[in-house]
């Protein structure tokens, strides 16, 4: 077989990974796209480990090596997530801005009408989390 | 020519099992239970003690009108039976019924096989749950997964211990290199296996995330006809399974007195003795509460395997 | 304990005891009063021995080098000779009795603990600088005594007048020592050694290459720190500082450097002909001119600051004709009396509750209420005005002796119209000095009208000082003309027929003018109230140095100018005419270096501002704008998206990729 | 690869493993795509379990048969269950979510299909000529990668129980509540389920 055809699947599939975990607006999806594109790397791994005759087999130990931190990523993962989700009603990756330089004239408080949609959202959402944990 | 053939007939045998077997299960169940209770149970259909009851039920599932809920996701709704059956029909191929390639098809890595598999039929619950687009199926599909995944752990320490004392991963390799004093030896692993293969078939006495009387059967709450109907034989079919590798694992298979012709005899009667045990249990105990189940399986099973994984890891270095 | 021990001891012990006193002032406040006098009084006690130790014997020199700087070196020399013994006894003397007289009074302020501080270390760099053999340890001296002077001048700095005045000291005495110190540098380098027994032999060989300028250079240091025209204007305006630290920056310290330094230094002087001449006019005008606004002045005080400004013009006088011995003799009885009048007119505000003669010739009392110092300042203002035989006649005597001397042509060096100048100015200025004594005693202590308010006893402290002070003033010239010149090693300073006739004479005539001027206007004064006069009414035992303070700070307001007074009653008035308005302001010297240096250099600190503000600043916001113009569009990439990111981050992989798969 | 060197297939002779490969490999890239793309989340989940599978199979093709079976335990077992677990939790909704790409899609498919571009461009530049040998001993055989796992990469998976251990402990440390009553309902129950 060509070693083309793993190789050019595995970039296909990292390269949807990517897409996925740019793209993607719900951290589980993106979740999902890092897995794939884990994935894209162990196809690879396995695939040249194969055309190697490696007789260690450093592949196909990377590839379960891989495979296992992915799980223990994925549980990690989606702790952080639902813990994200818990405390701000969203589990929106592009909703998480918290690092974001917060704009010139200060952002306007909760009871302020004029309040921008996004800050807005954000903050009924925290309400209600808060509503519903209290 | 002749490997084809060979192929098709053991995919033919392993469909029939898988289609018989089940219901056979399923009609003992009725019976033993009847008498376990003290009660005739169904005595008409068919008229000698009502042997057509089970074909009666079947024709009266595939009459019942397919109600898809309307909030549901309807194709996915639809797909969930097949994923919580399939994975068992698929098992069945790789389990051994006697010597000699008495096999559906012999895999190098069969164990491990037939685990992976049985592992993806977690999804068809949990999806069911998920499309019904009802509380109570969600909650029931979330119970099921969660049991899934505790009660997995101890199933694959346990045949990771088997897969230790033979030294192989395939099946038949296990039960040819089974002796009988590997029953006392996995005696304690044997145990959690069938017990945590219980749970995964949630099959009383942990039967929680679909019990009827406090989640309205869970996931499956939604569900009519003949896609109830297939959930159930899922479940029977699961009982085969599970005490098919028992038998295998446990309880050496083929093995017993005349064993060269008998073989696969020994087997069925093996599995048949522990799909009745399966059914006493569930007329035996009462339900498992939620937390309790979690912590029979986090406390009590996952310590048992390791602890047999232990002791089979002490024996191997010593006998070798 | 060898003699050089012994004088090393005379500068160290105010300079400790000034530290202990900064160190334990707050904490210990007994000890600060100990601690300010009794150092001090140690000093001056073993000043007085080393000056006896010392004697007419040679001088004696010790060195111990400091600091090699490559060419000439720095040592911690002293250099004892009669000049300096003499003079360190004399600084010992008036510090002791300032501090003394300072503990009463200042009783009550609460700033006493640095203030004894700071004039103990006055006193110690006065000491240092008497002492010193070397020119830069000489001026380290000098210039501790300027931030000194900066700090107790501005003693009451909560009033606009004492911050400004002691920011006009320090400034105007650094503009002379600018120069100054090139000078020293300059001469250190023709000489090649900063030991000024090594310049003053260069000196008198003649291997200075540029004895005029270096002459000059020191010149205005010495005019700074001496008070001599033009650079005298800081000391009148001193006086607003407490009238102890006005005594000790008077009589003995502060300006006596600068006449002291001219006096070591004077060979290097009369290697030209020029700088003599400079520092002879410098002093004629001084002697004259200080003369005349003595005259005018209305606050006590200022008379006095006048006064010294004068007759350190005298002894400016004296070394232009070559002659230091009578320099320091008159240094000598000048800071005697001079510390006398000072303490007196400290003790004088106290019970007059005012700084003002002309609130003062309206009040009847003052010559009951504080007859000590009625006695002694009359006895000081008759030595002041040169009267026989009190000290500063002699020592006057010896000034016009050496000036007649110079201008018959007798001393080497001095050209002949240098002497004639000196002597005519001289003769001029006795007059005058005379004038403005009588006048200051006739308006203080011969003053009619109601009583004062009364500010209670004056502390024994102050007066016993006063009484202490008055016996050198009455004795020192009689007793020390004899003697001196051994000490100095020197021409006799005894007064010659002709310039006793002369001297006295004229100080009589002045006296009589004065006194008919003043007996002419008594009508006038008697008429014409001072309006609204008394100030410090109140707490009748109100510490001396606050109803002094209150004075000062009030003086502006109740006569419009802290100068003068608009009085038709005053004598001085009637003696200038129409000069007196000028005098009184100092012949607007002020006003003349606020056209000539303040107002330029204001305009140029307008014009750097604006330069700094309108223009640099521009370029710096400018350079500020551009960047944070450019930090506003960076900032905007940070949307706090982690997908935003991370597109750019593999975005920029990609590129990379591309470039090295391309490149490579 | 040397011995084979002399009877090189050529660049297009497909053989049935090829070609059965590209069907799977189109059959997986069709299921990933559609997991990146789709507007149901949960069917996202359900296209990453197909796609998940493909994979095993290509595994399977490549004769790496453990792999194949670890894949399918691992990621299809418990990986995607857990997926589907947060989903549920944090109440993905039955049909279309309209918001489920973010503004940032476009430029997301520009750096992937550059990030595609380039890397097809380089991969198959680089291994155009280049021949796996599928015969002869199998490669991923059971026996095979146990040797090779306990024989020369024991320290490796030691470490990697560590990690294993530390994820767990920190999982269940992220999913307890802080200062709620213990007895919080079915989420606490199944935060040990993630790990």
């Amino acid at each position: 077989m060509h070693l083309a055809y793993p190789a050019v699947l595995a970039v296909l599939l990292f390269c949807v990974g990517v897409y996925g975990v740019l793209a993607r607006r719900n951290a589980i999806l993106v979740l999902m796209s890092v897995e794939l594109m884990l994935n894209a790397v162990n196809l690879n791994l396995v695939a040249f480990d194969v055309w190697l005759r490696d007789v260690v087999h450093s592949g196909q130990a990377l590839t379960l090596f891989t495979i296992t931190i992915a799980a223990a990523e994925i549980g990690l993962g989606l702790a952080i997530v639902l813990l994200v989700y818990r405390n701000r009603g969203s589990s929106d990756v592009d909703r998480l801005t918290d690092l974001a330089e917060p704009p010139e004239h200060g952002a306007p408080g909760h009871g302020d009408g004029t309040a921008s949609g996004a800050g807005a959202a954000d903050g009924t959402a925290a309400d209600q989390n808060a509503e519903a944990t209290a | 020519m002749n490997d084809t053939l060979d192929v098709l007939l053991r995919l033919v045998g392993v469909l029939v099992v898988f289609l018989v077997f089940p219901l056979l299960v399923g009609q003992t169940e009725h019976k033993v239970m009847a008498h376990m209770q003290g009660r005739l149970g169904p005595m008409y259909a068919g008229g000698f003690h009502g042997w057509a009851q089970l074909v009666a039920d079947g024709v009266k599932f595939a009459q019942k009108e397919d109600v898809v809920p309307a909030e549901a996701d309807r194709r996915i709704f639809q797909l969930a039976p097949a994923i919580a059956l399939l994975p068992y029909l698929v098992v069945l191929i790789a389990i051994p019924v006697g010597p000699d390639g008495f096999v559906g098809q012999a895999l190098d890595a069969g164990l491990f096989f037939v685990l992976a598999v049985m592992g993806v039929g977690v999804l068809g619950s949990l999806i069911a749950g998920w499309a019904s687009a009802n509380k109570f199926s969600l909650l029931g599909g979330l119970r099921t997964a969660a049991q899934l995944m505790a009660y997995e752990l101890p199933m694959l320490l346990t045949a990771a211990s088997v897969a230790m004392a033979a030294g192989t991963l395939s099946l038949p390799g296990i039960v040819e290199s089974y002796h009988w004093w590997w029953t006392p030896w996995q005696i304690v692993g044997g145990l959690v296996f069938f017990t945590a293969g219980l749970a995964e078939l949630q099959r009383p006495p942990f039967d929680m995330p679909v019990a009827d009387s406090e989640i309205i059967f869970g996931a499956y709450t939604e569900y009519t006809g003949l896609r109830f109907a297939l959930f159930l034989l899922a479940e029977y079919a699961g009982i085969v399974v599970l005490c098919a590798l028992t038998t295998v694992l446990f309880l050496g298979g083929w093995h017993g007195p005349w064993s060269d012709g008998l073989g696969w005899l020994w087997t069925l009667v093996k599995t048949a003795a522990l799909a009745f045990v399966v059914i006493w249990l569930r007329v035996s105990y009462p339900r498992l509460r939620e937390d309790q189940l979690q912590k029979l399986a986090w406390t009590v099973l996952i310590p048992l395997s390791l602890a047999q994984i232990a002791l089979t890891g002490v024996v191997k270095v010593v006998i070798s | 304990m060898t003699l050089t021990a012994l004088a090393a001891l005379v500068p160290l012990l105010p300079f400790l005891g000034a530290a202990a006193g900064l160190l334990l002032g707050r904490r210990a406040p007994g000890f600060v009063r100990p601690l300010a006098v009794l150092p001090t009084a140690t000093s001056f006690v073993l000043a007085a021995v080393v000056a006896a130790r010392q004697g007419t014997g040679d001088p004696t020199d010790a060195a111990h080098k400091l600091a090699d700087t490559g060419s000439a070196p720095i040592y911690l020399a002293l250099h004892l000779d009669g000049f300096a013994v003499l003079i360190a006894v004399l600084v010992g003397l008036v510090a002791t009795c300032v501090q003394l007289y300072s503990t009463a009074y200042l009783r009550d302020d609460p700033r006493y603990p640095s203030y004894a501080a700071l004039v103990s270390l006055f006193t110690a760099a006065m000491f240092l600088v008497v002492y010193s053999g070397d020119l830069m340890v000489l001026l380290v001296g000098w210039e501790i005594m300027g931030i000194c002077s900066y700090f107790l001048v501005g003693h009451y700095w909560e009033t606009e007048t004492a911050r400004s005045a002691s920011i006009k000291a320090f400034l105007v005495t650094k503009l002379g020592d600018v120069p100054f110190l090139i000078g020293v540098f300059a001469l250190a380098a023709d000489a090649g050694t900063f030991r000024i027994n090594g310049i003053l032999t260069a000196a008198t060989h003649g291997q200075l290459h540029h004895p005029t300028v270096i002459a000059l250079l020191l010149l205005a240091g010495v005019a700074g720190k001496s008070a001599q025209f033009p650079l005298h204007t800081w000391l009148p305006d001193a006086m607003a500082g407490p009238t102890p630290v006005s005594a000790l920056i008077h009589a003995a310290t502060m300006v006596a450097a600068g006449i002291y330094l001219v006096a070591r230094l004077l060979p290097v002087f009369t290697a030209s002909a020029a700088a003599l001449a400079v520092l002879a006019a410098m002093a004629a005008v001084t002697m004259i001119g200080s003369g005349l606004a003595a005259l005018a002045q209305d606050d006590i005080k200022r008379v006095l600051a006048y006064s010294t400004i004068g007759q350190l013009g005298y002894m400016a006088a004296a070394l232009a004709v070559g002659d230091r011995d009578a320099a320091v003799f008159h240094l000598l009885s000048h800071g005697a009396f001079k510390a006398l009048l000072f303490l007196g007119a400290g003790v004088v505000i106290h019970a007059a509750g005012t700084n003002s003669l002309t609130t003062m010739s309206r009040t009847g009392s003052l010559a009951k209420r504080v007859p000590d110092a009625m006695w002694t300042m009359g006895i000081a203002l008759a030595a002041l005005a040169a009267l026989p035989p009190l000290s500063g006649f002699f020592s006057k005597e010896s000034v016009l002796r050496a000036a007649e001397h110079a201008s018959a042509g007798d001393t080497a060096h001095v050209p002949q119209a240098v002497g004639w100048t000196v002597f005519v100015a001289g003769l001029a200025a006795a007059v005058l000095t005379a004038g403005y004594a009588t006048r200051l005693f006739l308006l203080a202590f011969r003053g009619s009208g109601p009583d004062a308010p009364d500010h209670g006893r004056q502390p024994v402290v102050m007066t016993s000082v006063l009484w202490v002070l008055a016996v050198p003033t009455i004795a020192f010239g009689g007793l020390a003309y004899r003697e001196l010149p051994d000490w100095f090693g020197g021409a006799p300073l005894g007064p010659t027929l002709l310039t006793s006739v002369l001297g006295t004479g004229l100080a009589l005539v002045g006296v009589l003018i004065t006194y008919g001027a003043w007996k002419a206007v008594a009508a006038t004064r008697l008429a014409v109230p001072a309006g609204a006069v008394v100030t410090a009414e109140g707490d009748a035992d109100a510490e001396p140095a606050l109803v002094e303070a209150e004075a000062i700070a009030t003086h502006e307001e109740v006569y419009g100018d802290i100068a003068a007074a608009d009085d038709p009653g005053d004598p001085g008035r009637l003696l200038l005419g129409r000069l007196h308005r000028h005098a009184a302001h100092g012949f607007h010297l002020d006003a003349l270096y606020g056209a000539l240096f303040v107002r330029p250099v204001l305009a140029a600190a307008q014009l750097v501002r604006f330069l700094d503000r309108d223009v640099i600043e521009t370029y710096v916001r400018g350079a500020g704008g551009a960047p944070r113009l450019l930090g506003a569009a960076v900032r905007k990439a940070q949307t706090g998206n982690i997908q935003t990111y991370l597109s750019a981050l593999l975005a920029g992989a990609v590129v990379l990729a591309v470039l090295v798969a391309v490149g490579g | 690869m040397n011995h084979v060197a002399a009877h090189h297939p050529g660049f297009l002779s497909p053989t049935g493993v090829e070609i059965t490969f590209v069907l799977v490999g189109l059959a997986t890239l069709g299921a990933a795509l559609l997991t990146v793309t789709t507007r149901q989340l949960v069917h996202a989940a359900l296209w990453l379990v197909v796609a998940l599978g493909g994979l095993a199979v290509e595994y399977l093709l490549l004769t790496a048969e453990f792999i194949a079976w670890v894949q399918v335990l691992i990621y299809v077992g418990s990986v995607v269950v857990l997926l589907l677990f947060g989903l549920m939790l944090t109440k993905a909704p039955i049909g279309r979510s309209p918001d489920a790409d973010s503004e940032n899609r476009w430029v997301a498919l520009g750096v992937a299909a550059a990030a595609a571009v380039t890397l097809v461009w380089v991969v198959v530049d680089a291994f155009r000529s280049t021949w796996v040998d599928l015969h002869g001993v199998v490669q991923g055989s059971s026996h095979a990668t146990g040797e090779s796992l306990f024989r020369h990469w024991v320290l490796p998976f030691e470490a990697l129980s560590v990690l294993l251990l530390a994820a767990l402990v920190g999982a269940i440390v992220l999913s307890r509540r802080d200062g709620e009553s213990a007895g919080a309902g079915s989420t606490s129950g199944t935060g040990k389920e993630k790990s």
